[in-house]
């Protein structure tokens, strides 16, 4: 157990999990709680996408603090034991040889930091582009290039570090040259708004999205039905086994 | 050797601790992480005529101690259950049991789920479901002791399996409707279904639930749970399920000392789902303890004089 | 500046915080740790017409997220309370209100409880706690829809001082028992008083509580006293007290979006005495936060469709 | 904030609280708990003797492992935070110039650390009698020594150390030289089957017995009317307010 504050309300975790880090994909998550006999926040065990993993069987996470069980999270000591279920749910699917353009906004940045790195290393063409609020907010850049090969391109919002803007400008080109090139496949993940305005986009300009989404969930492995979200056909999908990931064209994007 | 097999039912448990209705989905979800048939068994999730797509999210959320849930019966329908659950549940279990929780919105639609699935294979019987808001009457079955009655009574002609009727908790005085089902010919009470809450999102002004309000679960219902498990077990001579914030085997003795035959671990499995077996290992260390038995020596083994209310 | 004033009773609040019956004695036990006359108020501890020795221990313990309690009413009686617990109240507190929560094992009991009383000075008016079996009738004032009404109505020939119905919440729809109160002519209720539980010690196969079964309260009923809350407000005109698991101003706001206009804190006083004023302060700092101006634009300013039930 | 294990599922906790240092009499005690925001046991704060104080303002409590609440407190960490409410409830009485015999049963043994002390040096004669099931639960002779001036006689039921018995023997002299000399003052605190044995004794023999009880207890200020033990006189004593010390013969006995 590592826990590293690592920017404004933000801690990156490593725990001992060697049979999540072996069978992770990219984008998948895990649950991680802390046993019955614990009944503060976070009672129900929380989702949290894995972040990065490692040979010797580590599995990093991304925290940022929303509410009391996040707080508990980040709050974790070495020697603290955890409980992790995962890893869970649909991956990121890449399509072999084509470009890869990821969109992080805020903590949305986790499975990306996880998925870069090796997708870099399987041959993949990665771009990184990742937004936050404001400079304290965001993730160092060194940091991410340490362990996904090569630093991001950051947004603020209020232009405190890196362009000025929404991430979404980035997907543009806007303040660098055109991304949107080669047929590439988007992933997204992010607040909500932001993967609305990119499922719009790829409606209108026909480019691959798959968006990783977010919901409150109870079991993480399906029973519970606590997880859905709308899908296009106005069935609801479980975000747990269903998703996380989507294609952004299986939902419905009405606000 | 302890001895933790009991005769229930018309059937043998080989553990009190089955897993409850809406927590395991219909037991394949869970066949990785729990050891299913080596438990006493599990409750489907409600079953009803049609399909049913259930409520907007957010539906769950968590509360002190417990959680709150509108997931709105959200099942694939009766012929879908038959033909893509049931199977599983036939060919994965051979010593757990199954119980198919049913719903409906009139007695008819009850009557339909109970005579459509009576001649399949791959369960044991049918816990009925009451606390479900009754459309045409305005009213709920669990909380009108006349349509109780009648619901369970035209149940009872529909089927030879064993028909278990769960109760709310919102009731005055559950003993009456403990009798109420006993006298329309059920073979047992489930004890408790969750508690009506409603959690606000004071920041935005809203419930945070989709639905509005919704159903308290957990280890913060326990206490609740094991009354009613005890008022009703006195009440009648049904063997009782006792369900409400179980997450040990010192709480599931709780219900059992109160009264129940059987217990439910329902919430728990969302926070560790080892926990079902680690009930049925803390209720085998405890007789191991006490020296005790069977558990059958347990089952309303607790002193103490009956509920003051009538 | 953030305004929480409000007017209720035909008297100014201070603060919507008061102390629930029971968790405060008669106020001056609490005086050097809680400053009285900065809040809303207090509710004194049950007074019955006769004094009452209360039931045998263990009264409490603790439960998850919460406590269970059977005290059994223990009080001082009408005649004591007048002589040796009203004086000092009146004397001390000055700007925040005393509400005389009362008891009785009849309709006769709670009217001559109140008619010794209303001669007195030091308290505003009475909360009238229904959920106290009625010994002759083997029933409850709280879950007899007559009785109740018939109680009501006898108080409120007694007094022109303010009643406040206390509503138990094991009843399949609360709104039932606000239009009844407000229909026989009470001022408000108080929503809601204890759940029914059992806590067993495994061990000793006996309850823990001395009285066999108590009242469930804390943290662990706060989704249950919302909706409750919700649901008694949405279904009368009556201003409404919020009561259950409070422990932050964020759950009072909880109880007060929902619609109750004063809010309790009960449970919360024994983790930590200084609860009550947090909450008075985390209300302030929720109306600064959100720019609200006065904490009357926030009673019942939830967005949600009503209660499913009738 | 100290914490050290000194017996069997037995801790010595030191904390900071000069106004409970400063104000603590013999036999009073502190309700010590979390907060409203800690909902695992222990919820509801839990009594414990004051065992000790310093001059910097420091409070000792001997804590013994009983249930979820005890083991919390059991595994506090230097750091973290309390939150103590006291000094509570009515104290021991000493008779001046009379001697005092303490006679302590288990983690009964709190109180007495600190009388034994301070008493000795106001010039009383103090006797600690102090009784254990076996060796491994005995709290340190020495460290009683160096706590109260003087090491205790200690008696252990299945004489694993010092005197084999119960500690109810001691006041008989058995073992020891007679210990019920000189008119004095018995106080006691222990199991409620120790106690009731002294009590009935002190009413056939006629020596002066305080005793020290235990119950549930919620405020610890006697607004909950939770904590009662019955009187003698067939009404109700608060633990917390009329108690936790008592003269054994306002209490009823009666098994
Ligand atoms: C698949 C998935 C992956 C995620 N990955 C990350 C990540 O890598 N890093 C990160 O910081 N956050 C991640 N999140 C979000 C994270 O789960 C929430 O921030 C966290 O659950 C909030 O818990 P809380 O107790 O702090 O907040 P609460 O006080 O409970 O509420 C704050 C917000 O958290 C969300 N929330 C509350 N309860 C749940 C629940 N049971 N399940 C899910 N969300 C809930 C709600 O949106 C709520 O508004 C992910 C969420 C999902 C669904
Ligand atoms: C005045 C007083 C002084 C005490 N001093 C000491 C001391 O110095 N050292 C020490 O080790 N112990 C002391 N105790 C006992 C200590 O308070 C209990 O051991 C502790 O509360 C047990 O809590 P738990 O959560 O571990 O046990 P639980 O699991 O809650 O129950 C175990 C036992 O603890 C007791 N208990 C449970 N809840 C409460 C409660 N709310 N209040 C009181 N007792 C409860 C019951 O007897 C129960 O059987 C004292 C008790 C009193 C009343
Ligand atoms: C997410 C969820 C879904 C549930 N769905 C059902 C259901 O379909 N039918 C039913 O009878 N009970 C349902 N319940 C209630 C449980 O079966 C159980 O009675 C209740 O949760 C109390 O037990 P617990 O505290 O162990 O969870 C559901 C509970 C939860 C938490
Ligand atoms: C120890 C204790 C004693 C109580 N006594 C009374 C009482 O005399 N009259 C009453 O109406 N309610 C009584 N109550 C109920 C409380 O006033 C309150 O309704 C309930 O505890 C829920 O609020 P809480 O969760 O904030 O404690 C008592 C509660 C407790 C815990
Ligand atoms: S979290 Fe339970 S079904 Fe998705
Ligand atoms: S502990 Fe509350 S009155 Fe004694």
């Amino acid at each position: 157990m590592k826990v590293q504050h690592v920017a404004e309300a933000t801690w990156w975790l490593e725990l001992e999990s060697p049979d999540i880090a072996r069978r992770a994909e990219w984008g998948q998550f895990v649950m991680i709680g802390f046993g019955v006999d614990h009944l503060d926040p976070p009672f129900l065990p929380r989702p949290f996408s894995v972040g990065w993993r490692s040979e010797e069987g580590r599995v990093g996470l991304l925290v940022r603090v929303f509410g009391a069980g996040s707080r508990r999270l980040a709050s974790l000591r070495v020697g603290d034991r955890a409980l992790l279920l995962g890893p869970l749910g649909r991956p990121f699917h890449l399509a072999p040889g084509k470009p890869v353009i990821c969109v992080a906004g805020g903590v949305g940045l986790a499975p990306f930091l996880f998925l870069a790195g090796e997708a870099r290393r399987d041959g993949y063409d990665v771009r990184l582009l990742y937004g936050e609020g404001s400079a304290d907010r965001v993730f160092d850049p060194a940091l991410i290039e340490r362990l996904t090969g090569e630093a991001p391109v950051v947004w603020t919002e209020d232009g405190s570090l890196g362009h000025p803007g929404r991430v979404t400008d980035g997907v543009d080109g806007a303040g660098d040259q055109a991304v949107l090139v080669g047929d590439p496949t988007v992933l997204a993940c992010g607040p909500a708004a932001m993967l609305r305005a990119l499922a719009g986009r790829s409606a209108r300009e026909g480019f691959r999205l798959q968006v990783s989404v977010e919901e409150h969930m109870g079991c993480g492995v399906g029973t519970c039905q606590g997880c859905v979200v709308p899908g296009a056909d106005s069935r609801w999908r479980k975000a747990c086994t269903e998703g996380p990931v989507f294609d952004a064209s299986e939902l419905a994007w009405s606000s | 050797m302890v001895e933790l097999r009991q005769s229930v039912f018309g059937v043998e448990f080989q553990s009190p601790v089955l897993l409850a209705s809406g927590t395991c989905g219909y037991g394949r979800e869970y066949a990785e992480l729990i050891p299913l048939d080596e438990i006493g068994g599990l409750v489907t999730k409600a079953v009803s005529v049609e399909p049913r797509v259930g409520n907007p999210p957010h539906r769950i959320a968590e509360t002190p101690g417990g959680m709150i849930n509108a997931i709105g019966l959200e099942n694939v329908g009766l012929r879908r259950f038959i033909g893509e659950k049931l199977p599983w549940l036939r060919e994965n279990l051979r010593r757990a049991h199954v119980l198919v929780n049913v719903v409906g919105r009139s007695a008819e639609e009850y009557a339909a789920v109970v005579a459509g699935l009576d001649g399949e294979e791959g369960f044991l019987g049918y816990e009925i479901n009451v606390s479900c808001p009754n459309v045409e009457g305005g009213t709920m079955f669990g909380t009108d002791e006349s349509a109780l009655a009648e619901l369970v009574g035209r149940l009872r002609r529909e089927t030879e399996r064993p028909i278990i009727v769960k109760l709310t908790p919102n009731v005055p005085d559950i003993g009456i409707y403990a009798r109420i089902c006993e006298e329309s010919g059920a073979d047992g009470l489930s004890t408790i279904n969750t508690f009506p809450g409603l959690l606000v999102d004071v920041d935005r002004r809203r419930p945070v639930i989709g639905n509005v309000s919704g159903g308290v679960s957990g280890p913060a219902i326990l206490p609740m749970g094991v009354y009613l498990t005890w008022h009703a077990a006195l009440s009648c001579s049904l063997p009782v399920i006792g369900i409400g914030g179980i997450r040990s085997g010192e709480d599931a003795l709780q219900y059992i000392l109160a009264g129940a035959t059987l217990v439910q671990v329902g919430t728990a499995l969302f926070v560790d789902p080892s926990a079902a077996k680690a009930v049925h290992e803390g209720i085998v260390a405890y007789l191991d303890r006490t020296g005790t038995g069977t558990i059958g020596e347990l089952v309303g083994a607790l002193e103490a004089r009956g509920p003051v209310l009538a």
